[in-house]
C-alpha cells in the first residue's frame, strides 16, 4: 500500500447507542497539508478526532495512517506510530512542571520507554529536545512553574507542546485556541504554524479567522458526514456550507476581519 | 438593580480586584470587556460570593457582600460560569433540574422552552452531559441557569466554541431575556457582538474599571480600545 | 524585555549526583543510620532502630505506590509479609543445612518474592486505578491474609514460622547472632534501598509514573501505556516491601500470618505512609520513624494509645493534609525566603502553651482509663511523677483547669501565629512575582 | 529475698480481637497480685508490668525487650501460640546470649501442644492445660455417654481449631469407636458473622453432638444461632467462659453446654471468695483462675530456693509439686507442662450448691465430672535444652 | 441436597443477604452519593448497638429504635460538619484517612464508656422466640425483624434517591461544588444531612443487628470490611446494585457452606491421583465451605477485574 495518503478515513461511521453520530466519514489529507475542520456543534469533529486517535473505537470502516490501519488501536499505539492529538478541554499534567509535561511528551519516542535505568537528567537528546520547545512554545518563563499553575493560554500553549512533543508527523489540534483574545490568537496561530511545519495538521475550529488563516484545505461536516472538502475560498463560496454553519452576516464579518 | 463600589477581590494572598465599580439597571444588557487575565471573570465570582472580596456590593437593595453563594442565587443572580462546570455524569435533563429551585413552579422558563431554544438539547436529552459536544455544553449552561429563573443574569463567555451561526442566535437571545425585563451583565471576548446587543459596555484593565459608556462611545474612543482591548 | 536567546547556548538540568547539598544530605542520612544506636543503647531503642530501617523501606515502597503513582493500596503487608515468609523459609533452609544463602542476601530472597508474587498479582492489580484499585488490593489483601491462616504447613498457622539467623560461614566476622549487627545490616539496606528508591523517582518511568497519577488519559496519548506503568511500579514496590519484609524477619527471627498478613498492617503503613507525608519522597521516612514510636512506646507508656493516635490522625489530616513532611517543608520555605527569624517566638509560645493542653488532657483520660483497666491498682495513678487520685475531685479539677489554661493560651498563640503566618505568606507570594517579573 | 519486689511483664492484648479477654487477663493479674502482696510465704512485692502487645508476635518481641529494659524478669503471657512462640525463641536466643540476665517466661493460656513438644524451652513454664489434654479429659467423659452417636466437629480453620478437630478424631476413635463423625468443618476465624447456615448443615447431619474448640464471637455466635433455629444438640467447648459467651448461652443452652478445663466458677479452695471479691469490685467475671497459680508457683519456688533469681527458680520449679487453689499439682519436669485435675462443667441454673452466675445471666456452669490429673495427661516429645550449668 | 435443606438454605441466605444489605445501606449511600469510603461506617453500626443498649435500660427497646439512630445520625452529622468538611477538599484519600482516624475514635470512645467486654444487649420479649419453624428448624423473630427493617431502609433510601433532588446535587457537588451552590443549593447542608443519614442507617442497623448478634467492641472490625464487598460488587452509585449484591453474597455464601467439595476431590473424580505429597496439596484439599465466609472477596476481586463497574453500577470512579 503507498503511503500517498497521511491520514485516510474510509467510510468511518461510529454509533452511540442508538443514535449515529457519524455517518460514514470519507477524507483523504496528503502529507504535509493543513486541514481544518468545521461544522456546527454536535456535528461529530471532536467525535472524528476521538476515533482517529484511538480514544473511541469505531463502529464500521476504516482509518489509516500513512497507509497502516490503525482503527481499533489503543491511543497509545497509535500515537507510536506517529500520530498526536490535543484537547478541547485542557489535559495536561497538572502537578508537574512545564519541563517535566514537555519531556514526558518527548521520551517515548526518543526511545526510553519504561526504562528505571537511566536518570533522566542524563538523557540529554530528551532534555535538549525539551529545551527546544519550552522555547518553541514561548514558556520559558515558566520552566519550572507547575502547570497548574499557568494561565489559561499558557496552558493552552502547553498542551500544543505536549502533544508536538513526540515529534509525530500527524498532529490533530482541537479548538487549540478557544478562550483567547484576539491578539492571543493571532500569536498562538504564528505558533502553530511555526511547530507544525512539515507536519500533517488537522484542527477543528470554530473562530473563522483562524480557519482562514490556517488552513489550506477546509473540511466542513454536518450531522455526522463531510458535506465539502476544498480549497478555504472553494468553501466559503459554498452555499451549503453557508447555510449550515457560517450563517450570512458572520462568516463575512470574521472571515475578512483577520 | 446590581451596584457595585470599591469592590476589591484576593484569590488566597493574591490581590486581583483594585476597586471595581459600576451598575446594572433592570432590563440592561451590560457588556463587560476586557484583556484575558484582566479579572473579568473574578468580578463574576465576586458578585456571586465565590471569592473573598470586600467593598460594596448590593443587589434589589439588599447587602449580599459576604452571603452564600446559594443566598445571592435565591435572590434573583444567576450566573454563567466560564468554563461551562457542566455536571458531566448526570444527563442533559438532570443538569436542568439542577438549574431549579424549589420546584421550578412560577418559573419563567419551562423545560420545553429551553429545548424550543436548543433543539439539540432535546435531542440529547438523555444523555451524559459529559460527552455533549463543546458546543451544545454551552447551550446547556445558559439554559441551566435560565431554569433558575433569575432577574439578573451574569453570563462569562458564553460565545465560547460556538459555530458562527450559533452564536449569532445567542445574541438574540440575550436581547429576549431583556425583552422579558432580565438584566444580563455579559462577559464577553468577541467584540462584534457584544457591542451589537449591549446597552452599555465597561472595559477592566488590571483589575478595575477603565471605561464605562455606551458601545458607540466606545467605538469612538481609539485610545481605550487600543490600551485596553487590543494587543 | 527578553535578551536574544538564539545565542545562549542550550542550558539544561544536568543530574549531578556528587553536588554539594545531596552529598551532605545523603551523607547526613548515612552519619545517622551509623551513629544512632551508639547513642541509643538499650535493647529496646536498638531494637526500635532496627524496626525504622526497615519500615523506611517499606514505607517508601508503599509511597511509590501513594505518593508517586497515586495508587491506594489497602494490601502493601502482602507484599512484605510473603517476603518474609519466603526469607524465612530460605534461613531455614540454610540452618538445616540445604541450599545455603548467606544471611546478607535474604533481604534479596525476600524481595524477589515480594516481586514474584507483586507480578503474579499486579497484573489484575494495576488494571485499573482509583477506588477500583483500592477495593481489588482490599480484597486480595483479605484473601491471603484469610488463606495463609488455613495453611500451617507454609506458614506455619498461629505460631508462624521461626529460624536462627546464625548459619552458615560468617561474613567478614559477624554472624549477625548480636542485635548491633543485625542492625548494621539492616542500615546498610535501609541505606542503599533509600537511595535506590530516590534514584528511581529521576528515571524516565518514574517520570511517567507521576504522569500517570496527574492524568492517565493523557500519558495514552503520548505513547505510554498506563497499565504497563502501574504495573512496572507495582512490581519495584513489590521488590522493595519484600526487601523490607525479608528484613523483617532476620530481626524477629519470626514471622506469622495472622500478624504480618493483616489487614491492619498494610493500614498501618497507609497511615503513617500519609502522616509523614506523601507528597515529598522523604515523607514517609518520617512516617516509619513514627510508626515504631507509635506501635512500641505509644502502647507501653499509655493504655489510652489508641486513643491518642486516633486523636492525632484526625487532627493531623485535618489541618496537615501533606503530612509532616509537607510541615517541614513549608518551613523551610518561609525559612529560604528569609522569614524564619520571626516565628521562632511564636513556635516557643505555641510549644509552651501546648505543654499545659496535653498534660491537662493526658491527665484526665488516663485517670478515666485508670479506672477502667487499672482499678485493680487503687484509685491512685503515677502520671509522670506525679500521684493523681481519681477518686477525689483535686485531681480532676486540677487537671480540667490545666487544660483550659492551656486552651487559651494556645488560642491566643495560635492566633498570633497564623496572622503572621500568613503574613510572611502574602510577602513571598509578593515576591516571588516580583522575581518572576525581573 | 524477702521485701524484694519481684516485676513480672505481662505481655498480652488490649487491644483487637482479644482485647477483651486481655483486659479481665491484666485485671486479673493485678487483683491476684494484690492478694498475694498481702499474703506470700516468700514475702516478697509482685509487681505487674502490662505491655499491649496487640496479639502480634512482633509487637510481642518488642514489648518482650521493653519489658526486660524495665527490670522485668518474668514474663507471663497467654493469648495465642503465635506470641508464645516469640517469647521462647526469644528467650531461648536472649537467655543464651545473656547469661546472668535470665528471663523466665510463664504461660497461662495458650494451649498450643506444640510449646511443650516439638517446640519446648526449658525458660517455658505453661500452667494450662494444653488442647490434646482437655480433648483427653473431654473424651473420657463423652465415652460414658451412651446416649452420643453421631459428633459434629467445627473449630476455627487456624492452628487452635486444626488441633481440636485432629485430637477429637483420634481420641474418639480410640475411646468409642461407635461414634459416628458426621462432619468436620473449620470456619476462617472472626470471619463469619451469621452461623445458620452451619447450624443447618449440623441439623441435616443428624449430629447430637458437637466438639468446637471455637472462642470469643465465634463460639458465642455459633451457639445463639443454634438456640435461635432450635437446634438440639451438646456443645463440648474449650471456651464457654470468656466475655460474652455465658450471655449468649443463656437460659437457651440450659444443660446443652459443656466445658472442660482446670477450674470453674464454682471450684472449691481459695478461689471461690476470690472470685466473689472480683466480681464485686469490677463487676465482671475471673475465669482466668490459674492466674493464681502463677503467683502461688513462684511464691513456692522463692521459698524454696530463697531467691529470685530466675535461675534458680527455674531450676527449682522442674519437677516442682506444690498446692494451688485446685489442690496439689506438678510442674512436669520432661517438659515444663503442669499437671493438675480437670473439670467438666455443665451450662446449667445457677442454685445453691453452685451459686456463682457469670454475666448475671443466673446461670452457671456446674461441674459434672472430676478428672485426675494422670487421666489428662498426655506423653510428650519434647528434648529440652538445659543449661549445662545448673 | 435435599428441598428441605434446600428451602431453609435459601432462607438462611436470603435473611443474611438483608442483614448484609441493612448494614450497607449506609455506606452506599454515602459512598455512592459523596464518594466518600467511609471506614467509620461500621463504626457507627457499633455505636448505635451500644446506645441503643444503654438506652433500652431507660426507655425500654422500641423508643431506643428510634432514638439511637437519631443520635448516631447527628454524631455523624457534626463529624461531617467540624471534621470531613474540612478535609473534603484536599481530595478522597485524606477523606478516607480522616474517617480512618474516627474510627480509632470511636472505637475507644466506646470501650471507654461501656467496657471491653460484651455488654448483655439483649432483644425485648416481643422479638424473642421464633416467628415460625420450618421442617423442624424454627426461623426466629429477630432475624425476620432484621429483614423487615433492611427492606424499610431499601424503600426509603430509594424513595430519598428519586423523589428527591438529593442525590443530583451531591453528585454534580462532587464536580463543581462552587457551581452547584451557584445555582441555588446549599451544598454543605446537603451534604452534611446526607452523611449524618447515611450514620442513623448504620445506627439503626447497630440497634436491631446488636441484639441479634453480639454487642461488643469487635462488632464493628468484624463487618468492617464486608460492607465495602458489598457496596463495591453492587455497583458505585447503585442502590439496586448493593441490594443484588447483599443478596447474592447471601446466599452463595449459605450454600457454600454446604459443600464439602474440594479441588481435590475433583481431580480424583477425574481419575488424578492426589495425596498429601501432590504439590499445593493443602491449597486442593481446602473444601468450599471452608473458604465459604472468604468467598465474598473473590467474589470482589472477580467482579473488579471483569466488570469494574459492579454489577448495576453506572460509574468506574
Ligand atoms: N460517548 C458519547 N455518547 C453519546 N453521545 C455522544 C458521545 N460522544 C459524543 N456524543 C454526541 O455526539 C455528537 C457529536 O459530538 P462532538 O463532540 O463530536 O461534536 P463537535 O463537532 O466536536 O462539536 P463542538 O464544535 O460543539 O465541539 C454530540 O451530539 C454529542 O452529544
Ligand atoms: N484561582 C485563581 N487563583 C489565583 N489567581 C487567579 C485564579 N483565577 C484567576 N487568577 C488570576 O486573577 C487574574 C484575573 O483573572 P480573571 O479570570 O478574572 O480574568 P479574566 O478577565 O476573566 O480573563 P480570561 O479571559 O482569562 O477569562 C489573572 O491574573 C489570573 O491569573
Ligand atoms: C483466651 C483464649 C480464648 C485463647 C486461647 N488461650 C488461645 O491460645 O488461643
Ligand atoms: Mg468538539
Ligand atoms: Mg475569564
Amino acid at each position: 500500500m503507498s503511503a500517498q495518503f497521511a491520514l485516510e478515513l474510509k467510510s468511518l461511521r461510529k454509533n452511540f447507542g442508538k443514535t449515529e453520530i457519524i455517518r460514514g466519514v470519507d477524507l483523504a489529507v496528503k502529507a504535509g497539508e493543513r486541514v481544518a475542520i468545521i461544522g456546527p456543534n454536535g456535528a461529530g469533529k471532536s467525535t472524528l478526532f476521538n476515533l482517529i486517535s484511538g480514544r473511541l473505537a469505531p463502529t464500521s470502516g476504516e482509518v489509516l495512517l500513512s497507509g497502516q490501519r490503525i482503527d481499533g488501536k489503543k491511543p497509545y499505539e497509535i500515537n507510536r506510530l506517529g500520530l498526536s492529538r490535543s484537547f478541547q478541554i485542557t489535559n495536561i499534567f497538572p502537578k508537574l512542571s512545564v519541563f517535566e509535561n514537555l519531556r514526558c511528551g518527548v521520551l517515548w519516542s526518543l526511545g526510553y520507554r519504561y526504562t528505571f535505568l537511566r536518570f533522566l537528567s542524563n538523557l540529554d537528546d530528551a532534555n535538549a529536545r525539551t529545551e527546544e520547545l519550552i522555547k518553541q512554545i514561548g514558556l520559558q518563563r515558566k520552566r519550572d512553574v507547575h502547570a497548574v499553575n499557568l494561565t489559561y493560554a499558557e496552558q493552552r500553549a502547553l498542551e500544543i507542546g505536549v502533544t508536538i512533543a513526540g515529534g509525530a508527523g500527524v498532529i490533530l489540534l482541537d479548538e487549540p485556541t478557544a478562550g483567547m483574545s484576539k491578539t492571543e490568537t493571532a500569536h498562538f496561530i504564528s505558533l502553530i504554524k511555526h511547530v507544525t511545519v512539515g507536519k500533517t495538521l488537522l484542527t477543528v475550529e470554530h473562530d473563522m479567522g483562524v480557519v482562514f488563516g490556517l488552513a489550506d484545505k477546509i473540511a466542513v461536516v454536518v450531522y455526522g458526514e463531510v458535506i465539502a472538502f476544498d480549497t478555504p475560498a472553494a468553501v466559503r463560496a459554498n452555499a451549503r456550507v453557508q447555510e449550515a454553519y457560517l450563517g450570512s452576516s458572520v462568516a463575512d464579518a470574521q472571515g475578512a476581519g483577520h | 438593580m446590581l451596584k457595585l463600589h470599591d469592590i476589591h477581590a484576593y484569590y488566597g494572598k493574591s490581590h486581583v480586584l483594585h476597586g471595581v465599580s459600576f451598575n446594572v439597571g433592570a432590563g440592561e444588557i451590560v457588556a463587560l470587556l476586557g484583556r484575558n487575565g484582566s479579572g473579568r471573570s473574578t468580578t463574576a465570582k465576586a458578585i456571586m460570593g465565590l471569592v473573598h472580596a470586600e467593598g460594596t456590593l448590593r443587589w434589589k437593595d439588599q447587602d449580599i457582600l459576604r452571603r452564600k453563594a446559594y443566598e445571592i442565587a435565591h435572590l434573583g443572580i444567576g450566573y454563567v460560569p466560564e468554563n461551562r462546570d457542566i455536571f458531566p455524569k448526570l444527563t442533559v435533563h438532570q443538569n436542568l433540574l439542577l438549574g431549579q429551585k424549589g420546584t421550578g413552579k412560577g418559573s419563567r422558563w419551562s423545560f420545553d422552552d429551553m429545548y424550543g431554544m436548543f433543539p439539540r438539547l432535546k435531542e440529547r436529552q438523555h444523555t451524559e452531559a459529559g460527552v455533549l459536544s463543546g458546543g451544545e455544553q454551552q447551550m446547556l449552561t445558559l439554559c441551566r441557569t435560565l431554569m433558575g429563573d433569575p432577574d439578573l443574569i451574569i453570563i462569562d463567555e458564553p460565545t465560547e466554541g460556538l459555530a458562527p451561526k450559533i452564536v449569532e442566535l445567542v445574541g438574540q437571545y440575550l436581547k429576549t431575556l431583556k425583552d422579558k425585563g432580565i438584566s444580563v451583565l455579559l462577559i464577553e471576548q468577541k467584540l462584534t457582538i457584544a457591542m451589537q446587543i449591549s446597552d452599555r459596555a465597561l472595559v477592566m484593565g488590571h483589575g478595575s474599571i477603565v471605561f464605562d459608556g455606551t458601545p458607540d462611545s466606545l467605538r469612538a474612543d481609539a485610545t481605550t480600545r487600543k490600551e485596553w482591548l487590543e494587543v | 524585555m527578553t535578551t536574544t536567546t538564539t545565542t545562549t547556548p542550550t542550558q539544561y538540568y544536568r543530574f549531578k549526583p556528587w553536588n554539594i547539598g545531596r552529598f551532605l544530605i545523603w551523607s547526613l542520612f548515612a552519619i545517622v543510620l551509623i551513629v544512632s544506636p551508639l547513642m541509643f543503647k538499650s535493647s529496646l531503642a536498638l531494637t526500635m532502630l532496627s524496626q525504622m530501617g526497615y519500615l523506611i523501606i517499606i514505607c517508601l515502597s508503599y509511597n511509590i505506590l501513594l505518593g508517586q503513582g497515586g495508587m491506594l493500596s489497602f494490601g502493601h503487608a502482602v507484599y512484605v509479609g510473603l517476603g518474609s515468609f519466603l526469607a524465612i523459609h530460605v534461613m531455614n533452609m540454610g540452618d538445616k543445612g540445604g541450599l545455603q544463602i548467606p544471611l546478607v542476601a535474604i533481604p534479596l530472597v525476600g524481595g524477589l518474592a515480594g516481586m514474584f508474587f507483586a507480578i503474579l498479582l499486579g497484573f489484575v492489580t494495576t488494571k485499573k486505578s482509583g477506588t477500583t484499585f483500592a477495593m481489588i488490593t482490599l480484597g486480595i489483601g483479605e484473601l491471603v491474609a484469610s488463606m495463609a491462616l488455613m495453611f500451617p504447613s507454609f506458614f506455619g498457622g498461629e505460631g508462624g514460622i521461626t529460624t536462627d539467623r546464625v548459619y552458615g560461614p560468617t561474613f567478614f566476622g559477624f554472624n549477625f547472632g548480636p542485635q548491633i549487627q543485625v542492625y548494621y545490616l539492616i542500615a546498610a539496606y535501609c541505606f542503599v534501598c533509600t537511595a535506590l528508591m530516590y534514584a528511581f523517582t529521576g528515571t524516565p518511568l518514574g517520570r511517567m509514573l507521576n504522569a500517570v497519577r496527574d492524568n492517565p488519559e493523557r500519558v495514552e496519548f503520548i505513547g505510554y501505556n498506563t497499565q504497563r506503568v502501574r504495573y512496572f511500579a507495582f512490581i519495584i514496590a513489590g521488590f522493595f516491601a519484600g526487601i523490607g519484609g525479608g528484613l523483617a524477619s532476620i530481626n524477629f527471627e519470626i514471622v506469622n500470618a495472622a500478624d504480618s498478613l493483616s489487614a491492619i498492617r498494610s493500614g498501618g503503613y497507609l497511615l503513617f505512609t500519609f502522616l509523614g507525608g506523601a507528597v515529598f519522597f522523604f515523607g514517609p521516612i518520617i512516617g516509619a520513624v513514627l510508626l515504631v514510636f507509635a506501635s512500641i512506646l505509644l502502647s507501653e507508656l499509655s493504655k489510652a494509645w489508641q486513643l491518642y493516635f486516633g486523636l492525632v490522625f484526625v487532627f493531623m489530616v485535618m489541618f496537615a493534609p501533606g503530612g509532616i513532611a509537607s510541615l517541614v517543608m513549608m518551613n523551610l520555605r518561609v525559612a529560604k525566603f528569609g522569614k524564619f527569624g520571626r516565628f521562632w517566638l511564636l513556635y516557643v509560645a505555641l510549644a509552651v502553651a501546648l505543654v499545659p493542653v496535653v498534660v491537662g488532657a493526658a491527665a484526665l483520660i488516663e485517670m478515666i482509663y485508670h479506672i477502667q483497666l487499672n482499678s485493680a491498682l487503687g484509685p491512685t495513678l503515677n502520671f509522670f511523677g506525679v500521684a493523681l487520685d481519681t477518686s477525689g475531685t483535686a485531681s480532676w479539677l486540677g487537671a480540667a483547669a490545666i487544660l483550659a489554661v492551656g486552651l487559651a493560651a494556645l488560642e491566643v498563640a495560635r492566633r498570633r501565629f497564623v496572622r503572621a503566618w500568613g503574613q510572611a505568606q502574602e510577602e513571598i507570594e509578593a515576591e516571588i512575582k516580583r522575581r518572576e517579573a525581573a | 529475698q524477702k521485701g524484694e519486689t519481684v516485676k513480672i511483664a505481662w505481655l498480652d492484648p488490649l487491644s483487637g480481637l482479644m482485647a477483651a479477654v486481655g483486659t479481665n487477663q491484666l485485671k486479673t493479674f493485678q487483683f491476684l497480685a494484690e492478694e498475694f502482696n498481702k499474703k506470700n510465704a516468700a514475702g516478697v512485692k509482685f509487681e505487674v508490668i502490662a505491655i499491649d502487645n496487640k496479639l502480634s508476635p512482633q509487637e510481642t518481641t518488642s514489648a518482650l525487650r521493653s519489658a526486660m529494659d524495665q527490670g522485668a524478669r518474668y514474663v507471663v503471657q497467654g493469648n495465642g501460640s503465635g506470641p508464645a512462640l516469640a517469647i521462647i525463641d526469644a528467650l531461648e536466643k536472649h537467655n543464651a546470649r545473656n547469661p546472668g540476665k535470665e528471663v523466665l517466661y510463664i504461660n497461662y493460656a495458650a494451649v498450643d501442644p506444640d510449646l511443650t513438644n516439638s517446640k519446648c524451652s526449658y525458660w517455658h513454664f505453661r500452667l494450662d492445660a494444653d488442647t490434646s489434654m482437655k480433648m483427653e479429659a473431654l473424651t473420657a467423659f463423652m465415652k460414658e455417654q451412651p446416649d452420643i452417636k453421631k459428633v459434629y466437629l467445627i473449630n476455627q480453620n487456624y492452628s487452635h481449631g486444626q488441633q481440636v478437630s485432629k485430637f477429637a478424631k483420634q481420641n474418639l476413635k480410640d475411646k468409642r469407636p461407635d461414634i459416628e463423625i458426621v462432619g468436620d468443618d473449620l470456619h476462617p476465624l472472626a470471619q463469619v458473622r451469621d452461623f445458620s447456615p452451619y447450624i443447618a448443615k449440623i441439623k441435616a447431619s443428624g449430629a447430637d453432638t458437637v466438639i468446637t474448640g471455637n472462642w470469643g464471637s465465634d463460639l458465642a455466635l455459633l451457639i445463639k444461632s443454634a438456640n435461635d433455629s432450635g437446634l438440639n444438640v451438646k456443645f463440648y467447648t474449650y471456651y464457654a467462659v470468656t466475655n460474652g459467651t455465658p450471655t449468649a448461652m443463656g437460659a437457651a443452652s440450659d444443660g446443652k453446654v459443656y466445658q472442660v478445663g482446670y477450674s470453674h466458677y464454682n471450684a472449691p479452695g481459695p478461689v471461690q471468695p476470690l472470685m466473689n471479691e472480683f466480681k464485686k469490685r469490677f463487676n465482671d467475671d475471673m475465669y482466668t483462675t490459674d492466674i493464681y497459680t502463677v503467683y502461688a508457683m513462684l511464691s513456692e519456688a522463692f521459698v524454696r530456693t530463697k531467691s529470685t533469681e530466675p535461675v534458680k527458680v527455674a531450676a527449682a520449679m522442674e519437677g516442682m509439686k506444690f498446692k494451688s487453689f485446685n489442690g496439689d499439682v506438678e510442674m512436669r519436669k520432661s517438659d515444663h507442662q503442669l499437671q493438675q485435675g480437670l473439670w467438666i462443667t455443665r451450662w446449667q441454673k445457677a442454685d445453691a450448691k453452685n451459686p456463682y452466675s457469670p454475666e448475671n445471666t443466673g446461670y452457671t456452669l456446674a461441674p459434672v465430672k472430676f478428672y485426675e490429673a494422670y487421666v489428662a495427661s498426655t506423653p510428650t516429645t519434647c528434648q529440652m535444652k538445659r543449661p549445662n550449668n545448673s | 441436597m435435599n428441598v428441605e435443606f434446600f428451602v431453609i438454605s435459601l432462607l438462611n441466605g436470603v435473611s443474611y443477604g438483608l442483614l448484609l444489605f441493612m448494614l450497607s445501606s449506609g455506606l452506599t449511600l454515602i459512598f455512592s452519593m459523596m464518594g466518600v469510603l467511609n471506614f467509620a461506617h461500621a463504626s457507627f453500626y457499633m455505636l448505635g448497638a451500644y446506645i441503643a443498649y444503654t438506652l433500652s435500660g431507660i426507655v425500654g427497646f422500641w423508643p431506643a429504635l428510634f432514638i439511637a439512630p437519631l443520635l448516631v445520625g447527628f454524631l455523624g452529622a457534626a463529624f461531617e460538619r467540624y471534621s470531613l468538611r474540612r478535609v473534603h477538599k484536599f481530595g478522597h484519600v485524606p477523606e478516607l484517612l480522616v474517617t480512618f482516624g474516627l474510627s480509632y475514635l470511636i472505637l475507644e470512645l466506646v470501650q471507654l464508656a461501656w467496657g471491653r467486654s460484651t455488654v448483655p444487649y439483649g432483644l425485648p420479649p416481643q422479638l424473642q422466640g421464633p416467628l415460625f419453624s420450618l421442617y423442624g428448624t424454627q426461623f426466629p423473630k429477630s432475624r425476620s425483624f432484621i429483614m423487615l427493617v433492611a427492606v424499610l431502609m431499601l424503600i426509603s433510601v430509594w424513595l430519598l434517591l428519586t423523589r428527591t433532588r438529593i442525590g443530583l446535587v451531591i453528585q454534580a457537588a462532587l464536580k463543581h461544588p462552587d457551581m452547584v451552590e451557584a445555582l441555588g443549593h446549599n451544598v454543605p447542608r446537603v451534604f452534611m444531612l446526607v452523611f449524618g443519614g447515611g450514620a442513623a442507617l448504620a445506627g439503626l442497623a447497630g440497634v436491631v443487628g446488636g441484639n441479634t448478634y453480639v454487642t461488643e467492641p469487635a462488632m464493628a472490625a468484624s463487618v468492617g470490611s464486608i460492607i465495602f464487598v458489598v457496596v463495591v460488587v453492587g455497583g458505585m452509585g447503585s442502590l439496586a446494585g448493593a441490594f443484588l449484591a447483599s443478596l447474592l453474597i447471601g446466599i452463595v455464601q449459605t450454600f457454600a457452606v454446604a459443600m464439602d467439595q474440594s479441588f481435590a476431590g475433583g481431580l480424583q473424580m477425574l481419575g488424578f491421583t492426589v495425596t498429601d505429597q501432590t504439590f499445593g496439596y493443602e491449597l486442593l484439599k481446602l473444601t468450599i465451605s471452608q473458604v465459604a465466609p472468604i468467598l465474598p472477596y473473590l467474589f470482589l476481586v472477580l467482579i473488579l477485574i471483569f466488570r469494574p463497574k459492579g454489577l448495576l453500577g453506572t460509574r468506574e470512579d
